[in-house]
């Protein structure tokens, strides 16, 4: 078992942070893991993207051209990567931020309106780990309590008072997937 | 309220810094509620444009060179100036 | 169609009509492309490039000026500028420039550098050229800190200044005090004109436009170096605001590097 | 398994701390400045010396200085900063004494940009600067080897009096990878070295010097420096395979290069090519004798570095004309991925199986 | 024939002059000072521009500064020297300007003495700084040859918009020889370049950077430059051969030692040894083929340097398994004279005939 | 047997014995080996040595005295002091002090350096060690042009002097104003004492001494980086006798070079 | 003439460079007519070495540490003090 | 045929000027000819040597160990050379400053006291130009006129007073080797 995922997003979405977190979730449980960002030109604002590779075995790569699951937390980054994920492979949307139809029909697709729900938690801010929730919902990649025991973990000092938000937005981001996408947590193959 | 000038805002080179929002003394600017191409807030003239003076100090403090700063050469009359360019 | 009579519908309808009418009062400088630049918004590096493009369109040199960029948050500077521009190794810029002056003696040649560049790796190279009284213009722009590579401490570092590389603040027992390298140069006869300015408020930018202007003319009229260090601001590092990052440079860095003009060849005088 | 998520440069900051480096001097420059940055945190906590230097140049001679107190220091920097450290190097390997850099290559040459390269081989393992010497050249290719390899770096350069270059690409130095950090050394007590520079206190005073005006003097050092590489060469040559028992085909390949290779190597297993992988961790002493065992086995190889053909002309010089070199190389930053891999190992195959006098053959994209 | 008696340095620099210099840039370092000094007395009387840089740094970058314009210019040093520029090296390949650069060796590594050495062979052949490039490197072995080789540099360093590095030895700096000048060549008239950075007169602005954020981008300019590189090895490979045609036993040597090794031939034919010499000028492109069609017929090869064996790598790779290559290098500023060469001659051909399976055997001293 | 009993013939027949006997008012200090220098004759050099041995000696230091050697004609230092020493490259001394000092703060570190190593190639990383305030000394001895390497050009040569690099003599339009980078250093806070003397006279000679001591006071006492300048002469590459060369020292270089103190910490002030 | 003090010369180390013969307040210097082992003609105490007063001025000019100088506690009678080592 | 000789003394007594001479009139002759100093660690005083090599074939090796010819114009320079001269070769020295005998039976010597042949003439100075022409009249190996034309022309400005006197120097020199060591003259191979 190998498995490549994509975040990304706008810098200050918190694309990094979620692969971080399954990455450390990943580590937890004993599997392989690498987790790399994009370390692009020193520019600001701009987009940020991490690769994750979770395994049983040593990592080879630990980046992909094709990777096996895309979560893309805005539309450029949807439209980066929807043409990059491999063919039956998996992509998760932002909905609050993409309002466009998918174009692929080869591969399974989430929707999740992350922001809004974020943002009925309290933050904006919680919109990462809603897509991370629905990532693990849908895939069942780990277990959903591994991620959560690394969000305790990691989650840095300034927003500890932010755990609780934090975990329920993952549970609903989880919960979402499942629950509206139950046919793509039925065949995801990733 | 006489419009002694104004100023034409080059949208989508503005970053919404909001430097020169601060340091109009005619207090005529304001970020613009919808994004611009590269996805800031830009700044734009608000409903008291008429008091813009031309004076170019937000011209001054911009670091990205959004303004055009005109001045009338008399004073014109009515509120809501709002030149944007594209 | 008196402008008096446009109504500023009108006005914003017609707009190349009716501004065509106006008096400008400021426009884009011709020394600039058209390029968005890469800066963070707020950062004082495109108020800086701003002001040079003006002095260059006013002194009328546009087409014989040449421009070093350095190696920092300004390194694509040569986008920004319609004038030629060389991209320098990393404080060396002063160095490329004497390369360049010296063997077109009639063109003008400016380095862009930031305080990492000029007052860490690159000291040398700035001060032999200034010893040398290379005619050169040098545009040292002060932000404290290392932009480009993600903040860490330079030498102009504030005192207890918490950055990536001195987490606990700079100790001056340990890191040194801020350089002030340009009271430095500014004794060295070689360097025609040396000043401070600052970007944290209009005022304070129009005088280092001034400054800039006296830099360019030391190096036109032949005197020698002229240097102008210009306090900036780096929101993105400092973790601040574009407005609170001018507070900080007003509040924070010039009481460190005070304003004023080090050294005015007397030829400049009457203008400064 | 008390394994933990790690960055590249990161882990080798720790993994140097625990090792017992008690100074360091460096300079920031992306892709390694979160190494400086750790140590800016960590060192002064543990009561041990960072310093950030004016300039990559002072900081190798700060290191040289240091080391000549029989100090376990290091420095660490990226591509060009590398350049400016070559005189230093010299200096410091004709001084004999140990010095342990990382270098977190990025793509040139010249400016060039911050993302992975291995366009310092050249540099950083034939020649670190005028003169006649070789540095001890370590080239990991996951983080735990990172930090297994930096813990180890100390006691080379001391047992040697020498100068360890570990060398990585930007890849490894931003990628975290679950590591198990080794623990710490007891770096207190123990009396420096009968060589350093501690002051002559009721002993003659001594001198380090990498000057020797006499020709005769200079060959003799000379002759000394290179014995002493030959008994690295003989001792610490360091390198990894894969599958390659039964190989026909081989990959050569280092760093991050190299793990992904590995990747490439299983995935044609799958389509039933018998390929291997050889993957160098000493560059220098580059596996030259255990590269050559293999080459007798197989058919076939091909080297892939994120240059434009540097190890590949070590690997020429091993494996002679008994078999086809083909070589694929990507540069300024594009990491060649099992993708790209793969089809140019079909070449390799095809080709040596239609003409066989084929030598070397970029296959660059 | 209008010889006259030349100092190397000075001849050097003369022949600069007369191939249209018009700026030097360096820094006094022994054994090239001379043609420093030279520059300083010259260059004014000629109104062309002489500055002595604040170090080898600022000269290097004084020497991009002027390359940027179009205008000939140069910078000479010795090998520490060189080490420092090796970043700048690495700019200005990346930038593709002309620059020629003059590297008079001594004894290394670290400050080692002022001796005649060959040891930057590595570091001005291979490497040069970061990054995948190589400069055109020529190697005279007399004054008359260095001046010939100077006088064309700068129409090389146009023609590809590349580095050109001298690559002589103290031995060849301080010596005098008879030299027959070339003419002086009209160096004013003729329009700068059009990459050429002189003001953005009624033309768009100009940039000359090297820099390419983007990593397809920077491979795109590493393509095109090593494109390039393959024109320059296509065409401009030189190299000498004394009584090559029977020998049955080849010495390959360059620069100093290439003329010396000279004399061993002669010594050697005289005994009845057929010997002959290669002698790469270009040292870079190495005259990969033209030794490689020598190989063929010769029985044994002795590669002689002052050094421990940098060149040595490069006929390696070239002679492969065929015959065995001895090497012969001395060190330090240790010149080895045909005494040293005719013995170590005489261990080849022993040995060639007693046991055939040998390679390489260092014969030192 | 009293002294004064001896007859000189006496003394010069058994000097052992009559001048143990005697006060000893001048002897080679213990910080010297015996080795014969390499200087040429009456080359300040071998004074300046002397003096910092002497003062060596004087503050009991040097058990914990470690030395860096520059490279210039001084290279080979190391030999003369029964100090520890290093071997620095061209420059580079005060980095390589630093390195050294870091670890071992309580040792007494010193660096040598001609003007070409000092004030040349050397410039960044002595100006980042007065920055940061190392507490290192620094002996910088200016002899006005590069002397192991045949009399070229330094930075500070004097306005006309003519070198082997400035066979036309220095002009100061193409090649600059002499560098007065004492003066430069001493404005910096990380500088505790900073002071030129001259060699030209046994009077400055005895001055140049007590400033050798106070650089050194600086150190021992944590006060900050001690640098003294002592300008030198150069007989051969000048190209004048010994005795021609230290008046060369006074008519020519102390006017351009001033003597005196540019920076006295206070703590200083009173052994000044 | 009382002499005050003497110095005793170290032959090998001088280098005849006169800098001691020209600063000697008392003239009591000169280079001798021999060379020492190393080449040059060195320092001797002349026929007026009586006169020397110890005042050590020669050690502090001197490069190359060639004097030790002493000072008698009462002066000595006659003339030619001649104290050189080896 | 292939020469070579080394020229040695101590700095100042102008043996780098003498095998110059040597070298300008090779050249001027049309032969092949090289020229090398030592250039020691940059320390003053001590000893100067340099070596000429001449030959009608283009010279390989401008250094040799075994020199056919040295010309020793002190005690160092002949103690250090002596020995190394190549049997059947020249020793030519300095008389005035090298008083010992000589210790090979298988090299051809001739003493000659340059320094008071020289001071004769005006000037101690003029010695080197007395031992080069010892060299040159006892081995005839370029004719007498082709140094002194060399003489006239590399003379430095500031010595062109001089030029008769070291012609005199010259041709004294040739003509005390011609006639006091007329056997070395007939028996000398090199
Ligand atoms: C030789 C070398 N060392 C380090 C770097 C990395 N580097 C890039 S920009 C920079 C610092 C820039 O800081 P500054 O000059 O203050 O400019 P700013 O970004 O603050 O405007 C550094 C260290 C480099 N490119 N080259
Ligand atoms: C990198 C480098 N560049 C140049 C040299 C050659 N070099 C040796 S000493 C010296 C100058 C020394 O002058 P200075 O520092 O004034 O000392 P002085 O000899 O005058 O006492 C130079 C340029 C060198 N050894 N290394
Ligand atoms: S011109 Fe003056 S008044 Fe008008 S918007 Fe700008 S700052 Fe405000
Ligand atoms: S200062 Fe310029 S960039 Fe900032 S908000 Fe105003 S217009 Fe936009
Ligand atoms: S990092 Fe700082 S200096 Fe750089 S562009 Fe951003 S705000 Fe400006
Ligand atoms: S060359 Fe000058 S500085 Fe060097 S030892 Fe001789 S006199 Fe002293
Ligand atoms: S001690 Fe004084 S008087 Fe005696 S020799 Fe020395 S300088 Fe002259
Ligand atoms: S000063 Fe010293 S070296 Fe010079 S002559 Fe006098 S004793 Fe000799
Ligand atoms: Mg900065
Ligand atoms: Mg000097």
């Amino acid at each position: 078992m190998e498995k490549s995922v994509i975040f990304a997003g706008f810098g200050g979405q918190g694309v990094l942070f979620a692969g971080q977190l399954l990455a450390y979730a990943a580590a937890e449980e004993g599997l392989y893991v690498t987790w790399i960002p994009s370390y692009g030109p020193e520019m600001r604002g701009g987009t940020a993207n991490c690769t994750v590779v979770v395994g049983d075995e040593p990592i080879g790569s630990p980046l992909v051209r094709n990777p096996d699951i895309v979560v893309a937390m805005n539309l450029p980054s949807a439209d980066k990567y929807e043409p990059l994920v491999r063919r039956g492979g998996l992509l998760v949307l932002n909905g609050s931020l993409v309002k466009r139809p998918v174009q692929r029909h080869d591969i399974d697709v989430i929707v999740i309106p992350a922001n809004d729900i974020a943002e009925s938690l309290g933050s904006v801010k919680l919109a990462n780990v809603v897509m991370l929730g629905a990532l693990i919902g849908a895939t069942g990649l780990l277990p959903l309590s591994a991620i959560a025991r690394a969000l305790a973990e990691h989650l840095p000092e300034r927003h500890r008072h932010l755990l609780a938000a934090n975990e329920e937005a993952l549970r609903q981001g989880a919960d979402f997937a499942m629950r509206m996408w139950p046919e793509v947590v039925a065949a995801v193959s990733v | 309220m006489a419009a002694k000038g104004t100023v034409v805002i080059d949208r989508n080179r503005c970053k919404g810094c909001e430097l020169c929002v601060y340091h109009c003394p005619q207090h005529v600017l304001k970020l613009d509620e919808t994004y611009n191409t590269r996805g800031y807030r830009p700044v734009i003239l608000d409903e008291r444009s008429g008091q813009c003076t031309g004076c170019a100090v937000c011209a001054v403090v911009c670091p990205d060179v959004v303004f055009t700063v005109y001045r009338f050469p008399q004073p014109v009359r009515t509120p809501a100036v709002r030149a944007v360019a594209n | 169609m008196a402008i008096a009579e446009l109504t500023p519908p009108q006005i914003a309808s017609r707009p190349e009509v009716a501004l065509a009418a106006m008096q400008v009062v400021y426009k884009r400088p011709e020394a600039l492309t058209e390029a968005y630049t890469h800066y963070c918004p707020g950062c004082s590096h495109g108020v800086i490039h701003r002001l040079i493009a003006e002095v260059i369109d006013e002194l009328g040199i546009r087409e014989r000026t040449i421009a070093v960029a350095p190696v920092g948050c300004a390194v694509l500077a040569y986008e920004y500028f319609t004038v030629d521009a060389a991209e320098a190794a990393h404080g060396r810029a002063p160095a490329m420039a004497t390369g360049i002056k010296r063997v077109l003696p009639d063109r003008i040649v400016f380095t862009y550098q930031g305080d990492g560049d000029l007052a860490s790796i690159g000291t040398n190279e700035i001060v032999h050229a200034c010893a040398r009284g290379e005619l050169l213009t040098v545009i040292f722009v002060n932000n404290s800190l290392y932009g480009m590579t993600g903040g860490q401490m330079a030498p102009t570092t504030l005192p207890g200044q918490v950055t990536t590389s001195s987490p606990y603040g700079r100790d001056i027992r340990q890191q040194g005090w801020p350089l002030h390298i340009t009271e430095m140069l500014a004794m060295m006869p070689g360097v025609a004109y040396a000043a401070r300015r600052s970007t944290h408020a209009p005022a304070e930018i129009r005088k280092a436009k001034k400054a800039i202007e006296l830099a360019f003319r030391a190096q036109i009229e032949g005197l020698g170096l002229g240097i102008v260090e210009i306090l900036s601001s780096c929101p993105t590092n400092w973790g601040l605001s574009p407005m609170e990052a001018l507070a900080f440079v007003r509040d924070k860095m010039v009481p460190v590097y005070p304003l004023g003009d080090f050294k005015v060849h007397q030829a400049l005088a009457a203008r400064a | 398994m008390a394994k933990t998520l790690w960055k590249g440069n990161e882990a080798l900051a720790e993994a140097a701390l625990r090792a017992g480096v008690k100074a360091f001097f460096g300079y920031p420059i992306t892709p390694q400045t979160e190494l400086l940055e750790y140590m800016a945190r960590r060192m002064p906590e543990l009561g041990r010396v960072f310093l950030q230097a004016e300039s990559e140049l002072a900081a190798i001679n700060m290191l040289y200085g240091t080391a000549c107190t029989g100090t376990p220091a290091m420095t660490s920097s990226s591509s060009p900063g590398i350049s400016l450290m070559q005189e230093g190097l010299s200096y410091i390997a004709a001084s004999e004494v140990p010095a342990v850099i990382v270098d977190i290559m990025r793509g040139g040459p010249g400016l060039g940009n911050i993302q992975p390269s291995q366009g310092d081989y050249f540099q950083v393992v034939k020649s670190a600067g005028h003169g006649d010497y070789h540095a001890i050249v370590l080239a990991p290719a996951t983080v735990q080897e990172a930090v297994d390899l930096m813990y180890i770096s100390f006691d080379l350069a001391f047992k040697y009096r020498h100068i360890v270059i570990i060398l990585g690409d930007g890849t490894l130095g931003q990628m975290m990878e679950p590591v198990e950090m080794p623990p710490f050394k007891e770096v207190n007590g123990g009396e420096p070295p009968a060589w350093a520079l501690t002051g002559a206190a009721g002993r003659p005073h001594r001198v380090i010097t990498s000057l020797y005006l006499s020709a005769e003097r200079l060959e003799a050092l000379n002759l000394h420096l290179q014995e002493k590489l030959a008994r690295i060469k003989e001792n610490e040559v360091r390198y990894d395979t894969t599958m390659v028992e039964d190989a026909e085909y081989l990959i050569v390949a280092f760093g991050t290069v190299g793990r992904i290779a590995q990747s490439a190597v299983r995935q044609a297993r799958t389509t039933g090519l018998k390929v291997g992988l050889f993957r160098p961790i000493t560059l220098w002493p580059f596996p030259e004798r255990e590269l050559d065992a293999l080459i007798e086995r197989v058919q076939g190889v091909l080297v892939v570095e994120m240059n434009a053909g540097q190890m590949l002309e070590d690997v020429q010089r091993v494996v002679k004309d008994r078999v086809p070199v083909h070589f694929l190389g990507r540069m300024g930053g594009i990491i060649p991925l099992p993708d790209d891999i793969l089809p140019a190992l079909h070449t390799l195959c095809g080709l040596v199986r239609s003409r066989n006098g084929h030598r070397v053959r970029p296959v660059p994209a």
